[in-house]
């Protein structure tokens, strides 16, 4: 048999160290004939690990798409990586609104792709980025691209997590004491929206918003009205919630804009066309007409601050939901007017906003390139590549009020083993 | 750095995964019987559709105008109106076979698509098969009639893997179940 | 609580039924008014599985690369995929030289990144590519891109894998009882090879061929006086052994080509340069010089039958070695002679040749793509996209002697679970 | 079917994997102690080397004529002679620091690079930076006095993730240990 690795181990510190220390040694000899100007004799250095600030609002968070996982930070002020999130690509991901931990809803096997399922939220701290907890839930939904079935209440205290397998249900996960409270069954209903006081609600396959009230021990599901057709004209899973003002803006296949307040008993305002708004002509949802669409992947965002939307819209027939953006529009909502519309020189098929007051809009295409644009002006700053495939997240955090920025320089942690 | 995993495993599977979208059908008739949630047809073809089977071109999708009857092979192949993944028929299997060693699940998402031979519509169960990794060939995605999430059972993002030893998505297949009408 | 996953199975399944049996019915029935002339009534189908043919002469096998896991199988002939072994991109792989099955030594973890690692050797059958067993062995070296890691006796019975954590051991596996034999220390030596009716032999960073008997409960590791230098002139990991003629041919990074005779204190014959096999000037370890030199992944090949060797070549200077080919030079080598210099259109990082009587030649590059050529006239066959980067492996059989053409077709096997 | 999950991890990350090369040094010197095999120099440098440290231009490669000392997240940066992977500086890390949540592995392979302002030969530790997926950014694969698995720490394609919590392959960090002669 081989050698106890815990052997091995310890001979090998001690080389390293040995090594180490020799090394040191001869840094302060002088070199037999140095060939060159010498400016200074380098030092040996240890290996450390760093810490990073928390969430700030000109991050983006990517998700790395098909098969790779990890969610990549980027500072859309610079270009540059900050860190990594750590999950597999199946998970689903969710920001602290305080700041101070990332949520993953993961599924993994004992044995890769054989042995025991386990679906978990893991807590990571967002400043080591160190696994906090892992909190083991019944199960978690398989699909990519969606952002509504990983959800957090306003203030930060309960995860939703959506789950079929194949029946459909929602998992209640209490954050502050990490344990899994319940599991909710909701045939006929996915998309998960917070409602907040109440609990989540969600659209239901026969156009009503489901209301589900998790204040109780029982949890209690009401209906609205029906008011979309999941077939001839679906809305986009995808929803955007505002909390500052307690609402919830859809859009359709077809381009219809829907607002729902969030409630006890939400109330959906009756909808107007994106296309209208731009001034061409409505959506149809009939075959050989070719009009402007909403399509793409995460395929909306909403400046909360300023109420604008945007969205990336294709040239198609209908049923091309899942095209990519030639154009992102900007929807102003208490206008009803889309006020700018930026083509695009390729298809892009995720967008998100960050919440400050310069905002900054990303959208990444199939090449895993973020383009980063100013908000106000469309004006392209910066390109970022092998940033990945994936949704783009922000943290819903502004500036200057809500700014969780931590400026103290982070220190570096060194790592608690020996480094050579 | 132009090279390309994706090439490997094919753009378009990438997007099932990154993008965005759904679908609907029988088990969410099972869903309302359990739990007195809303009804919806059993067959997903909408309602409107069910009543008038206009099969003209005017009513036919942009796929449909377009398919082909044969070679299974090739993403415009009629009965893959709204698959999203790798063909299995590009992967050792067949059209409606998993390939050796994938195990086929045995409930799917469906599509509705029209054979233009005939000019009649089927209905197509997109059975996935698992348990080994990503094919990487023929990777398609069509999206006819095809929704979202709260319709399960017509999204084609879902990793339809339910019931087999494990979720693992190879490749997927597109069974003939019947006349859609 | 939601609904059991067991309730919901057995409701599925009969509305699955229920579903399957309506729309059967309905195949029989006359459409309302068919638009088109319909030529014959399309009938119900099932989901089945198929079987596949053993190991073939002129399939390819071919790893995934980084991240990518599966080994895929693609016919030369045709340039279409038979099927895809199930392993990890962590994993190496062998093929029964019987032709009955496929042999993974592969690393996973229970928790995805975290948890408890667990190594093994997984047997999987040719036609089904079931999981036979699953041989636990205490470690397996993760790294990718070398073919000695992993190696089995001329009998197929038993399998050698290297491991490196960082101590050096080969764990020796029998593969007809299907057991973990034993680990072996091997310090300061790696890159396995067979050694017919010993053990296996591999090479040192002495520069020597160590040599080990694995008949004795207690394994005997003997050196060969040292004949390279593992640091001036390394020799390339990835060397090609033939088994029907019990010898070994490696190449250094400067193009010296040693030829060792396998057996209980192995010979190595004195090496001749492959630059002047090809009448160019002999390579070179010192900078500034430019001239052809071996490089790429898996560079070598070898023709059992005929004696030739194909090795990548690329324009450079000495340590280029991980360059791709520019040419496939083809070196005969009972002349000492490369008798063909076939140019690339782009550098390949791979390649393997068929065994049988009309070899093909398969190399692959970065974007994953197999060119086929064949190996007599270096003609290109074919092009085979979305192959995979990693190494390209061939069965080690020949047509029509040893070949396992069991040409009945193969039986679809229908599924256990009832389609729909 | 022209899209990248190649780009996204990075081209020559995936070499790594899919290359073939090696590497000696500390460790195999143990192994010789422990077990009487053939012995070779702690440092890993060529004895010939050794004792002929020959700077000079005709002496230095082909990396090291072209190497700079301003721009850590370049791969031509002078320390990263034999670096192959990510590069830690580009992944919210630092040349001699794994980012947050990333744990350095306690022993490495190791380069000998020269300091082009000095002149200068340092040994460098290539402490690979593990426990969560690939980072993909500034993928580089020098092979400068680059070996194969029979010297494992002159090898670069090995995952050097020992003695850390997890084995999987973050970034690459590039620790000066001290002059090479």
């Amino acid at each position: 048999m081989t050698v106890a690795a815990s052997t091995w181990r310890a001979l090998l510190a001690s080389a390293a160290i040995l090594v180490a220390g020799a090394a040191s040694a001869q840094v302060t000899e002088t070199p037999p004939a140095p060939p060159q100007p010498q400016p200074t004799e380098l030092k040996a250095e240890e290996a450390t690990t760093l810490t990073m600030l928390p969430p700030q609002p000109q991050w983006e968070y990517v998700r790395g798409g098909y098969g790779l996982g990890g969610t990549r930070i980027f500072d859309g002020a610079t270009g540059k990586m900050r860190g990594e999130v750590d999950n597999s690509s199946r998970a689903d991901i969710a920001i602290d609104p305080a700041g101070k931990y990332y949520y993953v809803a993961d599924t993994i096997w004992t044995k890769s792709d054989r042995g025991t399922r386990q679906d978990f939220v893991a807590i990571y701290d967002t400043t080591q980025l160190k696994l906090q907890a892992e909190i083991p839930i019944p199960g978690h939904i398989i699909v990519g691209g969606f952002k509504t079935n990983f959800i957090l209440s306003d203030d930060g205290s309960t995860a939703y997590v959506y789950n079929y397998d194949p029946a459909s249900s929602v998992n209640m996960v209490d954050l502050v004491r990490r344990k899994f409270v319940r599991a909710i069954e909701l045939p006929g209903c996915a998309s998960l929206i917070p409602n907040p006081g109440v609990g989540f609600s969600a659209l239901c396959s026969d156009g009503s918003l489901a209301t589900v009230d998790t204040t109780a021990a029982k949890p209690k599901i009401t209906h609205s009205a029906p008011f979309f057709s999941a077939t001839a004209d679906p809305i986009f899973s995808n929803s955007v919630y505002d909390k500052t003002k307690k609402r919830t803006i859809f859009i359709s296949y077809s381009g219809l804009v829907y607002e729902a307040t969030m409630g006890p008993a939400p109330s959906i305002a009756p909808p107007f066309s994106i296309q209208e708004a731009a001034g061409v002509p409505k959506g149809e949802t009939r075959p050989l007409v070719v009009n402007w669409l909403p399509g793409g992947g995460a395929l909306m965002a909403m400046h909360k601050l300023s109420g604008h939307v945007f969205v990336l819209m294709h040239k198609g027939e209908f049923w091309s939901h899942k095209e990519g953006g030639d154009e992102i529009w900007d929807l102003d909502l208490a206008q009803r007017k889309v006020v700018k519309r930026r083509p695009l020189k390729s298809p892009v098929n995720n967008i998100e906003v960050t919440q400050d007051a310069a905002p900054l809009i990303f959208v990444n295409d199939k090449e895993g390139t973020t383009y980063v644009l100013d908000a106000k002006t469309m004006e392209e700053k910066r390109k970022i590549e092998k940033t990945g495939q994936g949704m783009i997240y922000v943290a819903d955090v502004g500036t200057p009020a809500t700014a969780p920025l931590a400026e103290a320089a982070p220190k570096p942690t060194p790592s608690t083993i020996t480094g050579g | 750095m132009d090279s390309s995993k994706a090439d490997v495993i094919g753009e378009r599977l990438l997007r099932r995964f990154a993008g965005s979208s759904s679908r609907r059908g029988l088990l969410t008739k099972l869903g309302a019987v359990l739990v007195a949630a809303p009804a919806f047809p059993l067959l997903p073809v909408s309602r409107a559709e069910a009543q008038k089977p206009d099969r003209s071109v005017e009513a036919k999708t942009s796929f449909a105008r377009s398919a082909q009857t044969k070679d299974d092979t090739k993403c415009d192949y009629w009965r893959y109106c709204a698959i999203d993944g790798s063909l299995c028929s590009c992967c050792g299997g067949a059209v409606n076979a998993c390939p050796a060693g994938a195990q086929p699940s045995p409930i799917s998402w469906v599509g509705t698509c029209i054979n233009p031979d005939q000019g009649k519509a089927y209905l197509i169960a997109y059975r996935d098969c698992c348990g080994k990794p990503a094919c990487g060939q023929c990777g398609c995605d069509n999206t006819d009639r095809e929704t979202q999430l709260y319709l399960q059972q017509l999204n084609n993002n879902i990793i339809w893997c339910f019931g087999t030893s494990s979720m693992e998505y190879h490749c997927s297949t597109a069974v003939l179940v019947g006349a859609a009408q």
